[in-house]
Protein backbone atom coordinates (compact mmCIF):
# COMPACT_ATOMS: atom_id res chain seq x y z
CA UNK A 1 0.00 0.00 0.00
CA UNK A 2 1.50 3.70 -0.98
CA UNK A 3 -0.85 5.00 0.49
CA UNK A 4 -1.83 5.85 4.15
CA UNK A 5 -4.02 7.44 6.81
CA UNK A 6 -1.10 6.12 9.41
CA UNK A 7 1.90 8.86 10.36
CA UNK A 8 4.73 7.95 7.75
CA UNK A 9 7.81 6.39 9.14
CA UNK A 10 11.14 7.53 7.42
CA UNK A 11 12.88 4.93 8.84
CA UNK A 12 10.56 1.96 7.94
CA UNK A 13 11.17 2.86 4.09
CA UNK A 14 14.83 3.42 4.71
CA UNK A 15 14.87 -0.37 5.98
CA UNK A 16 12.52 -1.23 2.73
CA UNK A 17 15.03 -0.65 0.12
CA UNK A 18 18.12 -1.00 2.29
CA UNK A 19 20.60 -3.94 2.02
CA UNK A 20 24.06 -4.71 2.07
CA UNK A 21 25.13 -4.37 -1.52
CA UNK A 22 22.93 -0.76 -1.92
CA UNK A 23 25.35 1.92 -0.11
CA UNK A 24 23.72 4.98 -0.74
CA UNK A 25 20.49 6.01 0.05
CA UNK A 26 18.61 8.80 -0.39
CA UNK A 27 15.88 10.14 0.84
CA UNK A 28 12.91 12.79 0.88
CA UNK A 29 10.34 13.88 3.18
CA UNK A 30 7.78 16.73 2.70
CA UNK A 31 6.24 17.47 5.43
CA UNK A 32 3.18 20.42 6.19
CA UNK A 33 4.47 23.63 6.36
CA UNK A 34 2.75 26.23 9.07
CA UNK A 35 2.43 28.93 6.60
CA UNK A 36 1.35 29.92 2.98
CA UNK A 37 1.05 32.75 1.65
CA UNK A 38 0.91 34.46 4.89
CA UNK A 39 -2.08 31.99 6.34
CA UNK A 40 -1.53 30.25 9.33
CA UNK A 41 -2.13 26.69 8.50
CA UNK A 42 -3.88 24.13 10.80
CA UNK A 43 -3.04 21.21 8.28
CA UNK A 44 -4.00 19.81 5.02
CA UNK A 45 -6.87 16.97 4.42
CA UNK A 46 -5.38 14.80 1.20
CA UNK A 47 -7.94 12.51 -0.52
CA UNK A 48 -7.25 10.21 -3.37
CA UNK A 49 -8.91 8.33 -6.06
CA UNK A 50 -7.01 5.24 -4.20
CA UNK A 51 -7.01 2.65 -6.76
CA UNK A 52 -5.79 4.59 -9.14
CA UNK A 53 -3.06 6.34 -7.05
CA UNK A 54 -2.28 2.82 -6.05
CA UNK A 55 -1.58 2.12 -9.32
CA UNK A 56 0.57 5.41 -10.40
CA UNK A 57 2.80 4.74 -7.70
CA UNK A 58 3.17 1.32 -8.50
CA UNK A 59 4.37 2.38 -12.02
CA UNK A 60 6.56 5.28 -10.53
CA UNK A 61 8.29 2.80 -8.31
CA UNK A 62 8.65 -0.01 -11.44
CA UNK A 63 10.03 2.87 -13.63
CA UNK A 64 12.44 4.40 -11.01
CA UNK A 65 13.80 0.88 -10.64
CA UNK A 66 14.43 0.13 -14.16
CA UNK A 67 16.16 3.43 -15.15
CA UNK A 68 18.40 3.62 -12.35
CA UNK A 69 19.78 0.62 -10.51
CA UNK A 70 17.97 1.14 -6.81
CA UNK A 71 15.40 -0.20 -4.67
CA UNK A 72 12.35 2.44 -4.67
CA UNK A 73 9.86 3.06 -1.51
CA UNK A 74 7.20 5.80 -1.34
CA UNK A 75 4.02 6.65 1.26
CA UNK A 76 1.67 9.13 0.72
CA UNK A 77 -0.64 9.89 3.76
CA UNK A 78 -4.45 10.23 3.16
CA UNK A 79 -6.58 12.22 5.40
CA UNK A 80 -5.75 14.55 8.06
CA UNK A 81 -2.28 15.75 7.98
CA UNK A 82 -0.95 18.11 10.81
CA UNK A 83 1.65 20.88 10.63
CA UNK A 84 4.87 19.74 10.80
CA UNK A 85 3.92 15.75 9.95
CA UNK A 86 5.22 14.60 6.98
CA UNK A 87 2.72 14.21 3.97
CA UNK A 88 4.96 11.83 1.51
CA UNK A 89 7.98 10.00 2.02
CA UNK A 90 10.44 8.67 -0.64
CA UNK A 91 13.50 6.47 -0.14
CA UNK A 92 15.76 5.55 -2.73
CA UNK A 93 19.08 2.90 -2.56
CA UNK A 94 21.51 2.57 -4.92
CA UNK A 95 25.05 1.23 -4.85
CA UNK A 96 26.08 5.03 -6.10
CA UNK A 97 24.90 8.10 -4.56
CA UNK A 98 24.13 9.83 -8.31
CA UNK A 99 21.81 7.12 -8.83
CA UNK A 100 19.93 7.27 -5.28
CA UNK A 101 19.50 10.98 -5.76
CA UNK A 102 18.09 11.06 -9.14
CA UNK A 103 15.84 8.31 -8.50
CA UNK A 104 14.80 9.64 -5.75
CA UNK A 105 14.10 13.49 -7.28
CA UNK A 106 12.60 11.50 -10.06
CA UNK A 107 9.78 9.51 -7.49
CA UNK A 108 8.78 12.90 -5.37
CA UNK A 109 8.83 14.80 -8.81
CA UNK A 110 6.01 11.37 -10.48
CA UNK A 111 4.46 11.79 -7.73
CA UNK A 112 3.35 14.96 -7.70
CA UNK A 113 2.98 14.91 -11.44
CA UNK A 114 0.81 11.68 -11.89
CA UNK A 115 -0.71 10.58 -8.56
CA UNK A 116 -4.02 11.93 -8.31
CA UNK A 117 -4.54 13.36 -4.80
CA UNK A 118 -5.73 16.12 -3.73
CA UNK A 119 -4.90 18.62 -1.07
CA UNK A 120 -7.38 21.03 1.05
CA UNK A 121 -5.48 23.66 3.45
CA UNK A 122 -7.24 24.26 6.80
CA UNK A 123 -6.44 27.74 8.01
CA UNK A 124 -6.60 28.08 11.40
CA UNK A 125 -8.74 31.07 11.21
CA UNK A 126 -11.29 28.34 10.31
CA UNK A 127 -11.51 28.58 6.23
CA UNK A 128 -10.59 25.60 3.78
CA UNK A 129 -8.94 25.71 -0.07
CA UNK A 130 -8.40 23.08 -2.46
CA UNK A 131 -5.50 23.23 -3.61
CA UNK A 132 -5.21 22.73 -7.35
CA UNK A 133 -2.62 25.04 -8.75
CA UNK A 134 -0.28 22.03 -9.59
CA UNK A 135 0.29 21.32 -13.80
CA UNK A 136 -1.98 18.22 -14.78
CA UNK A 137 0.00 15.57 -15.24
CA UNK A 138 0.65 12.93 -18.08
CA UNK A 139 -0.56 9.52 -16.14
CA UNK A 140 0.22 5.90 -16.56
CA UNK A 141 -1.94 5.60 -20.03
CA UNK A 142 0.41 7.66 -21.66
CA UNK A 143 -2.07 10.53 -22.83
CA UNK A 144 -1.28 14.11 -22.44
CA UNK A 145 -2.70 15.30 -19.13
CA UNK A 146 -5.35 18.24 -20.07
CA UNK A 147 -4.94 21.50 -19.21
CA UNK A 148 -7.08 22.40 -16.54
CA UNK A 149 -7.43 26.20 -15.06
CA UNK A 150 -5.95 26.93 -11.45
CA UNK A 151 -9.20 27.75 -10.82
CA UNK A 152 -11.59 24.91 -11.68
CA UNK A 153 -14.20 23.99 -9.26
CA UNK A 154 -14.43 27.96 -8.41
CA UNK A 155 -18.14 28.20 -7.50
CA UNK A 156 -19.31 31.57 -9.13
CA UNK A 157 -16.47 33.46 -7.35
CA UNK A 158 -18.25 33.86 -4.02
CA UNK A 159 -17.22 30.16 -1.91
CA UNK A 160 -13.94 31.11 -0.64
CA UNK A 161 -13.36 27.33 0.18
CA UNK A 162 -13.12 26.21 -2.99
CA UNK A 163 -11.21 28.58 -4.80
CA UNK A 164 -8.38 26.86 -5.91
CA UNK A 165 -5.14 28.93 -5.99
CA UNK A 166 -1.93 28.11 -6.97
CA UNK A 167 -0.92 28.68 -2.82
CA UNK A 168 0.20 24.86 -1.45
CA UNK A 169 1.28 25.14 2.30
CA UNK A 170 3.26 21.55 1.07
CA UNK A 171 4.69 23.09 -2.28
CA UNK A 172 7.99 22.62 -1.22
CA UNK B 1 -24.85 12.47 -29.73
CA UNK B 2 -26.38 12.03 -33.67
CA UNK B 3 -30.46 12.08 -34.02
CA UNK B 4 -29.25 8.92 -35.78
CA UNK B 5 -27.77 6.92 -32.61
CA UNK B 6 -29.27 3.64 -31.83
CA UNK B 7 -31.71 4.50 -29.15
CA UNK B 8 -30.39 1.54 -26.80
CA UNK B 9 -28.61 2.67 -22.87
CA UNK B 10 -25.91 2.45 -21.21
CA UNK B 11 -24.95 3.03 -17.27
CA UNK B 12 -21.70 4.55 -16.23
CA UNK B 13 -20.32 5.61 -12.65
CA UNK B 14 -18.96 8.67 -12.47
CA UNK B 15 -16.48 9.56 -9.60
CA UNK B 16 -16.03 13.22 -8.28
CA UNK B 17 -13.36 14.14 -6.13
CA UNK B 18 -12.18 17.22 -4.08
CA UNK B 19 -13.45 20.08 -5.40
CA UNK B 20 -15.48 18.82 -8.26
CA UNK B 21 -16.97 16.38 -5.35
CA UNK B 22 -17.95 19.31 -3.33
CA UNK B 23 -19.04 21.54 -6.31
CA UNK B 24 -21.67 19.15 -7.16
CA UNK B 25 -22.65 17.90 -3.73
CA UNK B 26 -21.45 13.97 -4.04
CA UNK B 27 -18.67 12.27 -4.84
CA UNK B 28 -20.45 9.37 -7.15
CA UNK B 29 -23.10 9.72 -9.47
CA UNK B 30 -24.79 6.80 -11.31
CA UNK B 31 -25.27 8.17 -14.96
CA UNK B 32 -27.59 6.50 -17.74
CA UNK B 33 -26.38 7.71 -21.27
CA UNK B 34 -27.64 7.14 -24.29
CA UNK B 35 -25.27 5.03 -26.57
CA UNK B 36 -22.99 5.39 -28.38
CA UNK B 37 -21.81 8.00 -25.23
CA UNK B 38 -18.41 9.55 -24.83
CA UNK B 39 -16.66 10.96 -21.93
CA UNK B 40 -17.86 14.63 -23.10
CA UNK B 41 -21.14 13.56 -22.65
CA UNK B 42 -20.22 12.78 -19.00
CA UNK B 43 -19.53 16.05 -18.83
CA UNK B 44 -21.81 17.93 -20.56
CA UNK B 45 -24.35 16.19 -17.81
CA UNK B 46 -22.28 16.97 -15.06
CA UNK B 47 -22.05 20.25 -16.71
CA UNK B 48 -25.97 20.59 -16.27
CA UNK B 49 -26.12 19.96 -12.21
CA UNK B 50 -24.10 23.08 -12.10
CA UNK B 51 -22.68 26.50 -13.66
CA UNK B 52 -20.98 25.13 -16.98
CA UNK B 53 -18.02 27.30 -16.34
CA UNK B 54 -17.27 25.59 -12.85
CA UNK B 55 -15.72 22.62 -14.55
CA UNK B 56 -12.59 23.53 -17.05
CA UNK B 57 -13.37 22.95 -20.81
CA UNK B 58 -11.58 19.69 -20.79
CA UNK B 59 -10.57 18.12 -17.32
CA UNK B 60 -8.83 15.36 -16.66
CA UNK B 61 -10.65 12.16 -16.80
CA UNK B 62 -9.86 8.63 -16.36
CA UNK B 63 -11.77 5.69 -17.11
CA UNK B 64 -11.35 2.41 -15.44
CA UNK B 65 -8.13 3.90 -14.03
CA UNK B 66 -6.47 4.95 -17.04
CA UNK B 67 -6.32 8.68 -18.02
CA UNK B 68 -8.92 9.00 -21.35
CA UNK B 69 -9.45 11.99 -23.34
CA UNK B 70 -13.29 14.14 -24.22
CA UNK B 71 -14.30 11.99 -27.36
CA UNK B 72 -13.33 8.66 -25.82
CA UNK B 73 -16.36 6.00 -26.66
CA UNK B 74 -17.91 4.34 -22.63
CA UNK B 75 -19.11 0.86 -22.25
CA UNK B 76 -21.28 -0.24 -19.79
CA UNK B 77 -20.32 -0.21 -16.28
CA UNK B 78 -17.13 1.99 -16.82
CA UNK B 79 -16.18 3.34 -14.12
CA UNK B 80 -15.53 7.32 -14.87
CA UNK B 81 -12.97 9.38 -12.92
CA UNK B 82 -13.26 13.37 -13.18
CA UNK B 83 -9.75 14.48 -11.62
CA UNK B 84 -9.50 18.28 -10.44
CA UNK B 85 -6.01 19.19 -11.15
CA UNK B 86 -3.46 17.13 -8.44
CA UNK B 87 -1.84 18.55 -6.09
CA UNK B 88 -0.43 15.25 -3.89
CA UNK B 89 3.37 15.82 -2.20
CA UNK C 1 29.86 17.16 17.39
CA UNK C 2 29.94 16.01 13.70
CA UNK C 3 32.04 12.50 14.51
CA UNK C 4 30.92 9.66 16.82
CA UNK C 5 31.95 6.77 17.23
CA UNK C 6 28.21 5.29 18.34
CA UNK C 7 25.33 4.46 15.52
CA UNK C 8 24.05 7.12 13.36
CA UNK C 9 20.32 8.07 13.74
CA UNK C 10 18.63 9.76 10.33
CA UNK C 11 15.40 10.24 12.52
CA UNK C 12 17.73 12.60 14.86
CA UNK C 13 19.42 14.58 12.42
CA UNK C 14 16.13 14.73 10.77
CA UNK C 15 14.65 16.25 13.90
CA UNK C 16 17.07 18.70 14.24
CA UNK C 17 16.75 20.47 10.98
CA UNK C 18 12.85 19.63 10.76
CA UNK C 19 10.58 23.01 11.52
CA UNK C 20 7.20 24.14 10.45
CA UNK C 21 8.82 26.61 7.80
CA UNK C 22 10.75 23.72 6.08
CA UNK C 23 8.35 21.30 4.20
CA UNK C 24 10.96 19.68 2.35
CA UNK C 25 13.89 17.41 3.87
CA UNK C 26 16.53 16.01 1.70
CA UNK C 27 18.47 13.23 3.40
CA UNK C 28 21.57 11.30 2.29
CA UNK C 29 22.81 7.96 4.24
CA UNK C 30 26.13 6.08 3.09
CA UNK C 31 26.06 2.60 4.61
CA UNK C 32 28.98 -0.27 4.51
CA UNK C 33 28.49 -2.35 1.66
CA UNK C 34 29.41 -5.93 1.66
CA UNK C 35 31.37 -6.35 -0.69
CA UNK C 36 33.98 -4.53 -2.77
CA UNK C 37 35.99 -4.96 -5.99
CA UNK C 38 34.86 -8.67 -5.57
CA UNK C 39 36.21 -9.03 -2.17
CA UNK C 40 33.73 -9.66 0.86
CA UNK C 41 33.89 -6.89 3.47
CA UNK C 42 33.48 -7.35 7.20
CA UNK C 43 33.76 -3.86 8.45
CA UNK C 44 35.50 -0.29 8.04
CA UNK C 45 37.54 1.49 9.87
CA UNK C 46 36.94 5.06 10.24
CA UNK C 47 40.40 7.17 11.77
CA UNK C 48 40.01 10.95 11.39
CA UNK C 49 42.17 14.47 12.32
CA UNK C 50 38.82 14.80 14.66
CA UNK C 51 39.84 18.64 15.30
CA UNK C 52 39.85 19.16 12.14
CA UNK C 53 37.39 17.54 10.40
CA UNK C 54 34.82 18.89 13.60
CA UNK C 55 36.13 22.16 11.78
CA UNK C 56 35.73 21.21 8.37
CA UNK C 57 32.46 19.83 9.44
CA UNK C 58 31.06 23.41 10.68
CA UNK C 59 32.25 25.37 7.68
CA UNK C 60 30.83 22.73 5.52
CA UNK C 61 27.29 23.09 7.23
CA UNK C 62 28.00 27.15 7.78
CA UNK C 63 28.68 27.35 3.57
CA UNK C 64 25.28 25.09 2.55
CA UNK C 65 23.33 27.23 4.64
CA UNK C 66 24.35 30.58 3.51
CA UNK C 67 24.23 29.43 0.00
CA UNK C 68 20.99 27.98 0.32
CA UNK C 69 17.53 28.84 2.39
CA UNK C 70 18.11 25.93 4.40
CA UNK C 71 18.61 23.95 8.01
CA UNK C 72 21.87 21.21 7.65
CA UNK C 73 22.74 18.98 9.96
CA UNK C 74 25.68 15.69 9.33
CA UNK C 75 27.39 13.25 11.30
CA UNK C 76 30.17 10.75 9.79
CA UNK C 77 31.31 7.70 12.24
CA UNK C 78 34.90 7.44 13.39
CA UNK C 79 35.78 3.85 14.85
CA UNK C 80 34.61 0.26 13.52
CA UNK C 81 31.28 0.81 11.04
CA UNK C 82 29.59 -2.90 10.28
CA UNK C 83 28.22 -3.67 6.84
CA UNK C 84 25.21 -2.36 6.64
CA UNK C 85 25.62 0.45 9.19
CA UNK C 86 25.91 3.89 8.39
CA UNK C 87 29.22 5.50 8.29
CA UNK C 88 27.64 8.96 7.17
CA UNK C 89 24.04 10.63 7.52
CA UNK C 90 23.23 14.19 6.18
CA UNK C 91 19.82 16.33 6.25
CA UNK C 92 19.19 19.21 4.56
CA UNK C 93 15.59 20.92 5.22
CA UNK C 94 14.16 23.68 3.46
CA UNK C 95 11.10 25.06 2.10
CA UNK C 96 11.86 24.01 -1.62
CA UNK C 97 12.73 21.04 -2.12
CA UNK C 98 15.27 22.09 -4.98
CA UNK C 99 17.49 23.23 -2.56
CA UNK C 100 16.55 20.54 0.23
CA UNK C 101 18.43 18.05 -2.35
CA UNK C 102 20.94 20.74 -3.65
CA UNK C 103 22.12 21.57 0.34
CA UNK C 104 22.32 18.00 1.12
CA UNK C 105 23.95 16.62 -2.58
CA UNK C 106 26.38 19.66 -2.00
CA UNK C 107 27.17 18.90 1.62
CA UNK C 108 27.97 14.86 1.13
CA UNK C 109 30.56 15.77 -1.49
CA UNK C 110 32.22 18.74 0.61
CA UNK C 111 32.34 15.46 3.18
CA UNK C 112 34.06 13.14 1.16
CA UNK C 113 36.31 16.19 -0.70
CA UNK C 114 37.92 18.23 1.99
CA UNK C 115 36.82 16.54 6.13
CA UNK C 116 40.07 14.65 7.15
CA UNK C 117 38.81 11.08 7.56
CA UNK C 118 40.31 7.72 6.19
CA UNK C 119 39.00 4.40 6.32
CA UNK C 120 40.55 0.86 6.29
CA UNK C 121 38.70 -1.63 4.82
CA UNK C 122 38.53 -5.23 6.76
CA UNK C 123 37.59 -8.02 4.49
CA UNK C 124 36.48 -11.05 5.53
CA UNK C 125 39.42 -13.11 4.94
CA UNK C 126 41.58 -10.84 7.48
CA UNK C 127 42.90 -8.97 4.90
CA UNK C 128 42.90 -4.85 5.50
CA UNK C 129 43.01 -1.92 3.03
CA UNK C 130 43.22 1.63 3.44
CA UNK C 131 41.42 3.22 1.12
CA UNK C 132 43.25 6.25 -0.24
CA UNK C 133 41.67 6.66 -3.87
CA UNK C 134 39.74 9.76 -3.55
CA UNK C 135 40.80 13.01 -5.03
CA UNK C 136 42.66 15.22 -2.80
CA UNK C 137 39.95 18.32 -1.50
CA UNK C 138 40.54 21.91 -0.91
CA UNK C 139 40.04 22.51 2.31
CA UNK C 140 38.76 25.44 4.48
CA UNK C 141 41.57 27.35 4.55
CA UNK C 142 41.59 27.82 1.09
CA UNK C 143 44.22 26.30 -0.29
CA UNK C 144 44.71 24.01 -3.14
CA UNK C 145 44.43 20.55 -2.29
CA UNK C 146 47.73 18.94 -3.12
CA UNK C 147 47.68 16.04 -5.67
CA UNK C 148 48.32 12.54 -4.10
CA UNK C 149 48.97 9.38 -5.49
CA UNK C 150 47.04 6.19 -4.95
CA UNK C 151 49.23 4.80 -3.20
CA UNK C 152 50.79 7.36 -1.13
CA UNK C 153 51.65 4.85 1.72
CA UNK C 154 52.51 2.10 0.24
CA UNK C 155 55.25 0.22 1.38
CA UNK C 156 57.97 -1.65 -0.58
CA UNK C 157 55.24 -2.97 -2.94
CA UNK C 158 54.91 -5.95 -0.09
CA UNK C 159 52.54 -4.93 2.63
CA UNK C 160 49.37 -5.62 1.17
CA UNK C 161 47.74 -3.81 4.27
CA UNK C 162 48.83 -1.00 3.35
CA UNK C 163 48.39 -0.61 -0.09
CA UNK C 164 46.12 1.69 -1.04
CA UNK C 165 43.89 1.67 -4.18
CA UNK C 166 40.68 3.00 -6.11
CA UNK C 167 38.53 0.51 -4.32
CA UNK C 168 36.70 1.60 -1.38
CA UNK C 169 33.18 -0.48 -0.44
CA UNK C 170 31.84 2.85 0.99
CA UNK C 171 32.30 4.67 -2.66
CA UNK C 172 28.76 5.43 -3.15
CA UNK D 1 67.97 25.99 4.56
CA UNK D 2 70.92 28.47 3.79
CA UNK D 3 74.03 27.61 5.35
CA UNK D 4 74.06 31.58 6.64
CA UNK D 5 70.71 30.41 8.40
CA UNK D 6 70.68 31.25 11.98
CA UNK D 7 71.60 28.20 14.19
CA UNK D 8 68.43 28.95 16.91
CA UNK D 9 65.73 25.97 16.66
CA UNK D 10 62.29 25.09 17.02
CA UNK D 11 59.71 22.18 18.35
CA UNK D 12 56.64 20.85 16.04
CA UNK D 13 54.43 18.40 16.82
CA UNK D 14 54.07 16.10 14.06
CA UNK D 15 51.04 14.43 13.16
CA UNK D 16 50.59 11.19 11.19
CA UNK D 17 47.47 9.61 9.84
CA UNK D 18 45.95 6.41 8.61
CA UNK D 19 48.68 4.68 6.51
CA UNK D 20 51.33 7.52 6.98
CA UNK D 21 50.78 6.05 10.82
CA UNK D 22 51.34 2.78 9.78
CA UNK D 23 53.85 3.58 7.64
CA UNK D 24 56.04 5.30 10.24
CA UNK D 25 54.94 3.12 13.07
CA UNK D 26 53.76 5.98 15.35
CA UNK D 27 50.99 8.64 14.99
CA UNK D 28 53.28 11.39 16.57
CA UNK D 29 56.23 13.20 16.68
CA UNK D 30 58.03 15.94 17.89
CA UNK D 31 60.79 16.99 16.14
CA UNK D 32 63.46 19.83 16.53
CA UNK D 33 64.44 21.79 13.44
CA UNK D 34 66.99 24.65 12.83
CA UNK D 35 65.08 27.92 12.51
CA UNK D 36 63.69 28.38 9.35
CA UNK D 37 62.22 25.76 9.25
CA UNK D 38 58.94 24.56 6.46
CA UNK D 39 56.60 22.16 6.13
CA UNK D 40 58.54 20.49 3.50
CA UNK D 41 61.82 20.30 5.70
CA UNK D 42 59.33 18.17 8.13
CA UNK D 43 58.66 16.08 5.10
CA UNK D 44 62.39 15.68 4.52
CA UNK D 45 62.83 14.38 8.12
CA UNK D 46 60.01 11.83 7.73
CA UNK D 47 61.28 10.67 4.14
CA UNK D 48 64.97 9.94 6.09
CA UNK D 49 63.01 7.72 8.65
CA UNK D 50 60.93 5.68 6.19
CA UNK D 51 61.81 5.10 2.17
CA UNK D 52 61.42 8.29 0.48
CA UNK D 53 59.22 7.14 -1.91
CA UNK D 54 57.11 6.18 0.69
CA UNK D 55 55.33 9.77 1.12
CA UNK D 56 54.45 11.41 -2.01
CA UNK D 57 56.72 14.40 -3.52
CA UNK D 58 53.94 16.85 -2.13
CA UNK D 59 51.35 15.53 0.26
CA UNK D 60 48.35 17.29 2.03
CA UNK D 61 49.57 18.98 4.73
CA UNK D 62 47.64 21.23 7.68
CA UNK D 63 49.45 23.37 9.97
CA UNK D 64 47.19 24.63 13.41
CA UNK D 65 44.01 22.87 11.57
CA UNK D 66 44.58 24.93 8.47
CA UNK D 67 45.90 23.47 5.27
CA UNK D 68 49.58 24.51 4.18
CA UNK D 69 51.79 24.49 1.41
CA UNK D 70 55.00 22.87 1.64
CA UNK D 71 57.14 25.99 1.66
CA UNK D 72 55.63 27.67 4.62
CA UNK D 73 56.88 28.48 7.87
CA UNK D 74 56.80 26.98 10.68
CA UNK D 75 56.91 28.90 14.18
CA UNK D 76 57.69 27.34 17.51
CA UNK D 77 54.85 24.39 18.87
CA UNK D 78 52.87 24.54 15.67
CA UNK D 79 50.93 20.94 15.02
CA UNK D 80 51.75 19.56 11.52
CA UNK D 81 49.48 17.35 10.22
CA UNK D 82 50.99 15.01 7.20
CA UNK D 83 47.27 13.66 5.38
CA UNK D 84 46.71 11.21 3.28
CA UNK D 85 44.70 11.14 0.68
CA UNK D 86 40.94 11.30 2.09
CA UNK D 87 38.50 8.81 2.23
CA UNK D 88 35.47 9.85 4.85
CA UNK D 89 31.89 9.20 3.43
Amino acid sequence: MYLTSDPLELATLVGQVQSASRGAIACFLGTVRDHNGGRAVLQLDYSAYEPMAEAECARIQVEAERRWECAVALQHRTGTVRVGEAAVVVAAASAHRDEAFAACRFVIEEIKRRVPIWKREVFVDGTMEWVEGGSPGQMGSGLEGQQNSGTAGKLDGESSDLITGKSDATRA
Amino acid sequence: MLPSAPTSTLTVRVLLFASYAELLGRDAIELELEAPATVGDVLDHLRSLTRAEALPTRPMCAVNLVQAATDDLLAQGDEVAILPPLSGG
